[in-house]
């Protein structure tokens, strides 16, 4: 197990390295560069930039100092003159991991709830409605989810602020806008696991013991019924990583996401690469979580 | 009332598809004693294991439903009893064993935890007495190096090893009645000879009275005192062991019997014809007459019973030879 | 061929027809009216943003970018039943073009994962052993990426004007080639999976016992046996790729002015939403509407093709 | 006797087990199947019995090399089928067929029962023309039991017993000399099982064939088999005649399972002594040294059983891998 967890961990380095590298290339081959809008520079100045930035060295000289950069956190941000990548990713990461902490939550508690119910009253009112409202949270974009939500409880009903980032009123909106289509994806994944898994013999067994229906389901279900759940955690850490994109947006979040992506439009080159690889760790470490999450769940299976 | 631990009075359970009602027990009755083994025997379809379920009231319902008849567990009716109190007699007086050792234990918790939640539930034992006891069982039903074993998982076992888990945790509470649905199906011959031993060497010491549902009349000849055959959900004949397999009066049990191959001879397999028949289109009459061989006009009609509580069938040629012949009853 | 074996010729007519699994599933489909209701208005949508433009044009002379400034942004009306812009463009017809825009990007998006997730799956469990270990090792890679960023990345970085091909826009082709190249990972692993259990089967061994040869092996035993799946899950690719594409258009990577899709429409519309609801409303709710309908459809489609369910 | 149809020696077919880490690499075998060696002569049915995971289904696909044999020789009709390639192996085909257990699983679902029917006939050339190809289908289904208007259905609108035929007619539609028979009837219903095994006993006898009988069912075996190979964890410890094995056997195994299958006469059984073997069948990974099952003999003798492999040996014009076959005060035999 501890040389499992220790492996896949050195795994990582290399991956990162080489995703960060196809980055670095894909924005090298992209043509022009981060200080080629600002045509207010006179050329010495900008070859001065470039040079500063290293941007007038071959491609690996450029890519061994990022890389060395990024590790001991000393890369300076293209764009923001004075900052790190370090620094800009500690001051907003932590509001996107809020955000996503929250709506993960939230997901995990509708989504498991209404799985089961739909699961135990299959074929009833409660199963039908419960799995329309999932399939409507799948099909509602959450960027059209969003603005509707602030239409209706911020600006209609006055309920919650309608954006920012400051107190937990201001959080409400943004994480179930986030969550609610995982949410969504959660309960069918358990309904489906826990409609197998109440058939299964083990379940019988379990009734013809006398065990009282709660037992049964909680005790002796539920653990296999959330095998498939489990497994959708860490594809689903990939997506509320970019789902926090656009909340950060339409919420106008100071998070990590939206900045990211004006990095790219921006050309930052150091920033883009930083956050990238940051967000590739992340999700990396999320997945061998899940896979030891795995063994807890279910004894037979056996990491190597 | 009596002495019967288990008596069930023409037990209908039926299943709504939408193919139309399925009667997949439609008037079965029979009863069980003290230390006694009944076999109840059939192909797949024939009921024989619904009528197991539905002792413990573990038919799904919806789809299925009880349309009638009593299940009398020492003089008390589990069809009507109040689930809550079923509950306490399930695991507990009534135990189960089902076919497939390697599906029918959590794969998810230990052993330990499997049989001594039976324990503390029925017998208000707490987790630590509960994990000795579940050695103990273990041991009584011969699995080696119990105490270690008992906290492993039920991946960690083999299938006949499985199976004496199971046994054992039917046991736990030395139930008065054991309901064993094609125990030994799922296991090679030499298992399936250990696991009939041991069934069989409960039943004796503990006086459990044993519902064995099998499809082997072998197993059936071997272990049980007295056999129901069941064919598309009725009783079509019952005895004691040895008359029903050296003087069958249905021709289904001879035709069962003439197509089973054996050990011990060579002779010509004489198959029944035909197919079980389709349960949602099954109307009036007796279900065998289309491959029974002696099938008449009367066969039309829903055949009655011919015989005795303990030996007879459901039959109208029984009738038409009775008529030329004395009836011949044990 | 003896005597006795002629009475054997039966007669064509006599002969029983068969139903065959495609067919028993068709039916099952049938039966189930929330998707077949799906499946028409699908088909309405389609044809709403397919034919619309064109009669918006010769009815109401509304096109996606004529703009009237000086009609500014109105309320629906008899003239623009889903009101104008800011910029006085027809909203019913902009969001028919951007529907027509969003449908064939994820039409186009699917088809190119189908193609390559589907060889590249049948491929990786055909052969098997390394080959196979080192494909899915591959998939596994990209799979613990967050691929999305990356596309972020690219659609950021690319001039759309150095990639077009023709006459069609580069941001489209970029787009297609993103998604495309993104949503195929999944399929690849499905297919492999079948097609390493249908190896398996019996049926395929016996077919290997008569000396069937390989080709007809795979064509004939393997792959309509894989259909199902794949048909189920593309069905679900569809609105996925959807999803992504108006993700992109909404963050101002992807379909660039005068050109629409719903993904700008609904981005356009959440700035303006507390003056000009309808701005929202109606890309947002059409884009919604067609989404939950192809989820329906897939829904149904698999309840339709997994026989487990058929039995129950 | 002329040369037998088919003659196995020392076959062996080993399963690599791969262990983990970032490039896999092999870290033991399965020895499924560890050194047999049989002949079926033609016209003669050979029953290979066994418990689950003994190898013989193993044996039998091998003996077809729908598995490839990890040493070994298995000659058809004087042909070494292990040297064979492309197009002489699928011309062997024709004459070795094979019947598989699960009447689901052997068939494809997606195609007609005529076209699985004539799936050999086209293949080999034995009948051009999509007509006559689906005459010949019919009539191999009439020979099967099998109403011949039923060509254009599909295999799930047939019951288990009906599959198993139609398994059977496709086995036999390219005329093969010898089919192996894995497991036919033990995924059947106790009263179809006899229609079978008729079924197969009438085509042996009209077309003179040959089978390979795999089957867990000593019973079943005994009803039709001429000679009886009993296998135990890979290996053939007792062959001889189906009287031999079944009313007379040498191997404490054999006698365990001979005494161990339920026999449907009450009287009997009552009064029959059984064998009941303690413990379980080790793992065919590491299986045991020396004799195989020494670990759980009833007549295990100290050191040799567990030094020293036993041969399978001539006793009283028998086969038997037991040290002590002809110890009558060993095994207890008269």
């Amino acid at each position: 197990m501890t040389t499992f967890v220790a492996k896949r961990l050195l795994q990582i380095v290399p991956l990162v390295v080489l995703l960060a590298l196809v980055t670095f290339l894909l924005l090298q081959l992209a043509p022009g560069g981060p200080f080629d809008a600002e045509r207010s520079f006179p050329p010495e100045i900008q070859r001065q930039l470039e040079a500063r930035f290293q941007l007038d060295q071959p491609w690996y000289v450029q890519f061994g100092s990022y890389m060395a950069g990024l590790a001991d956190g000393t890369l300076p941000s293209l764009k923001r003159p004075g900052l790190t990548v370090g620094e800009l990713i500690g001051s907003s990461f932590p509001v996107s991991l809020l955000l996503g902490s929250l709506a993960m939550a939230f997901a995990l508690a509708l989504g498991i709830t209404s799985g089961i119910i739909g699961a135990l009253r299959q074929n009833t009112i409660w199963d039908w409605s419960t799995m329309s409202v999932a399939l409507v949270g799948i099909s509602v974009p959450n960027f059209v989810l969003g603005p509707l939500l602030v239409l209706c409880f911020a600006l209609g009903l006055g309920w919650f602020p309608p954006a920012r980032w400051d107190g937990p009123a201001t959080w409400v909106l943004p994480a179930i806008t986030l969550g609610l289509a995982y949410a969504a994806y959660i309960a069918r994944l358990t309904r489906a696991g826990m409609l197998e898994v109440i058939r299964a013999d083990f379940v019988r067994t379990a009734r013809a013991k006398g065990l009282a229906e709660h037992v049964v389901v909680l005790r002796h279900a539920l653990r296999g019924a959330l095998a498939p759940v489990v497994t959708f955690l860490g594809p689903a850490t990939a997506q509320i990583i970019t789902g926090t994109v656009v909340i950060e947006k339409v919420f106008q979040v100071p998070g990590l996401g939206y900045y990211f992506v004006q990095s790219a439009l921006d050309r930052d080159y150091s920033m883009v690469l930083g956050v990238v690889c940051f967000y590739s760790v992340i999700l990396m470490v999320m997945n061998l979580l899940v896979d030891v999450a795995y063994t807890w769940l279910d004894p037979r299976v056996k990491l190597a | 009332m009596s002495d019967h631990v288990l008596q069930v009075e023409d037990l209908q359970t039926h299943f709504h598809t939408e193919h139309g009602v399925v009667k997949a027990v439609d008037g079965v009755s029979f009863e069980v004693g003290r230390g006694e083994i009944m076999g109840l025997v059939g192909e797949s379809g024939s009921g024989k294991s619904v009528t197991n379920l539905s002792i413990l009231r573990l038919v799904p319902t919806p789809p299925g439903r009880f349309a009638g008849g009593r299940i009398l567990f020492q003089g008390e009716d589990l069809l009507t009893l109040p689930e809550a109190r079923l509950r306490t007699y399930r695991g507990n007086r009534i135990a189960m064993i089902f076919q497939d050792p390697m599906t029918s234990l959590n794969p998810y918790l230990r052993v330990s935890r499997q049989i001594g939640e039976v324990l503390e539930l029925h017998k208000g034992i707490d987790r630590a007495q509960a994990h000795r006891r579940s050695i103990e069982l273990l041991e009584m039903v011969g699995i080696p190096d119990p105490a270690r074993r008992v906290d492993q998982y039920p991946h960690e076992f083999s299938g006949g090893m499985r199976q004496r888990v199971v046994i054992a945790m039917a046991l736990a509470c030395e139930p008065e009645l054991l309901l064993a649905d094609e125990p030994t199906t799922a296991l090679d011959v030499t298992i399936q000879a250990q696991i009939l031993e041991l069934i069989q060497g409960l039943a004796k010491e503990l006086g459990t009275a044993v519902v064995l549902v099998t499809h082997d009349l072998g197993v059936v000849a071997g272990v049980a005192d007295k056999v129901a055959v069941m064919y598309a959900g009725r009783i079509v004949e019952r005895g004691p062991v040895g008359a029903l397999f050296s003087r069958p009066m249905h021709p289904y049990t001879r035709g069962l019997l003439a197509s089973v191959p054996r050990l011990d001879t060579r002779g010509r397999l004489v198959p029944v014809r035909g197919m079980p028949p389709d349960l949602t289109t099954l109307g009036e009459g007796c279900a065998f007459r289309d491959r029974c061989p002696e099938a008449f006009d009367r066969c039309g009609q829903t055949p009655l019973w011919y015989g005795t509580r303990q030996r007879g069938a459901a039959c109208w040629a029984q009738q038409r030879s009775a008529l030329t012949m004395p009836a011949e009853l044990d | 061929m003896s005597a006795a074996d002629t009475h054997l010729v039966v007669d064509e007519r006599e002969l029983v027809a068969g139903t065959s699994l495609w067919q028993d599933a068709w039916r099952r489909w049938r039966r189930n009216r929330v998707s077949v209701v799906s499946a028409v208005v699908l088909v309405a949508v389609m044809v709403f943003c397919s034919v619309g433009p064109l009669a918006a044009e010769l009815l109401l002379g509304a096109t996606y970018d004529g703009q009237d400034i000086s009609l500014g942004a109105s309320a629906p009306s008899w003239a623009h039943p889903m009101g104008t812009d800011v910029l006085g463009r027809d909203v019913m017809a902009r969001t028919m073009h951007g529907g027509r825009v969003s449908l064939m990007v994820a039409l186009v998006a699917t088809a190119v994962s189908l193609l390559v997730g589907v060889t590249y799956g049948a491929v990786s469990g055909f052969v098997g052993g390394r080959v196979d270990a080192a494909m899915m090792r591959f998939v596994d890679l990209l799979l613990s990426t967050p691929y999305l960023l990356l596309v972020i990345v690219l659609m950021a970085v690319i001039p759309p004007s150095s990639v077009s091909i023709g006459g069609l826009d580069g941001s489209f082709v970029l787009m297609f080639a993103a998604l495309g190249l993104v949503s195929w990972l999944v399929l690849a692993r499905i297919v492999r999976g079948q097609v390493l259990s249908l190896k398996q089967q019996e049926y395929v061994e016996a077919a290997r016992a008569i000396g069937v040869p390989q080709a007809t092996i795979l064509f004939r035993h393997i792959v309509p046996n894989t259909l199902g799946p794949v048909i189920v899950y593309s069905t679900l690719t569809i609105p996925s790729v959807m999803l992504s594409e108006a993700f992109l258009s909404f963050l101002g990577l992807g379909i660039r002015e005068p050109q629409a899709s719903w993904g700008t429409l609904v981005s356009d519309g959440a700035n303006a939403m507390v003056v000009y609801p309808w701005l929202l409303l109606a890309p947002g709710l059409t884009m919604t509407l067609t989404l939950f309908c192809l989820n329906f459809l897939g829904d149904g489609l698999r309840d339709a093709l997994d026989p487990r369910q058929g039995e129950t | 006797m002329s040369a037998p149809l088919l003659q196995v020696r020392d076959l062996q077919v080993h399963f690599p087990v791969f262990g983990g880490g970032l490039l896999p690499r092999q870290t033991g075998a399965v020895r499924a199947v560890d050194g047999v060696s049989l002949t079926v002569q033609r016209g003669e049915i050979l029953g290979l019995v066994g418990e689950s995971g003994c190898g013989k289904s193993t044996t039998g696909r091998a003996i077809l090399r729908l598995l490839e044999p990890t040493a070994g020789q298995v000659v058809f009709d004087g042909e070494d089928v292990g040297a064979l390639q492309g197009e002489s192996l699928r011309k062997l085909r024709r004459r070795m067929q094979i019947i598989f257990q699960d009447p689901y699983a052997s068939l494809n679902p997606r195609l007609t029962v005529g076209d699985i029917i004539a799936e050999p006939l086209a293949t080999h050339g034995l009948v051009s023309g999509r007509d006559a190809q689906r005459r010949r289908a019919q009539e191999l289904m009439h020979q099967c039991g099998l109403d011949p208007k039923f060509v254009r259905r599909y295999p799930h609108e047939f019951s288990g017993g009906q599959r198993q035929r139609i398994g059977i007619a496709r086995a036999l539609a390219s005329d093969p000399d010898l089919i192996v028979c894995d497991e036919p009837i033990s995924a059947l219903d106790v009263s179809i099982q006899a229609q079978i095994l008729n079924l197969l006993q009438q085509l042996a006898k009209d077309r003179g064939l040959s089978y390979l009988f795999i089957a867990h069912d000593l019973a079943a075996v005994r009803h039709l088999c001429d000679r009886i190979a009993v296998m135990y964890l890979g290996r053939i410890v007792e062959l001889g005649t189906y009287a031999q094995i079944c009313d007379d056997p040498r191997h404490p195994y054999t006698r365990a399972l001979v005494s161990a299958a339920p026999v449907p006469d009450p009287e009997i059984e009552r009064t029959r002594r059984r064998v009941v073997l303690q413990g379980e069948v080790p793992s065919p990974l590491s299986p045991p040294p020396g004799c195989r099952f020494h670990t759980r003999c009833p007549v295990r003798q100290a050191s040799r059983c567990h030094d020293e492999v036993p041969a399978l040996r001539e006793v009283d014009d028998r086969q038997v891998a037991c040290h002590w076959a002809h110890d009558p005060d060993v095994t207890g035999t008269g």
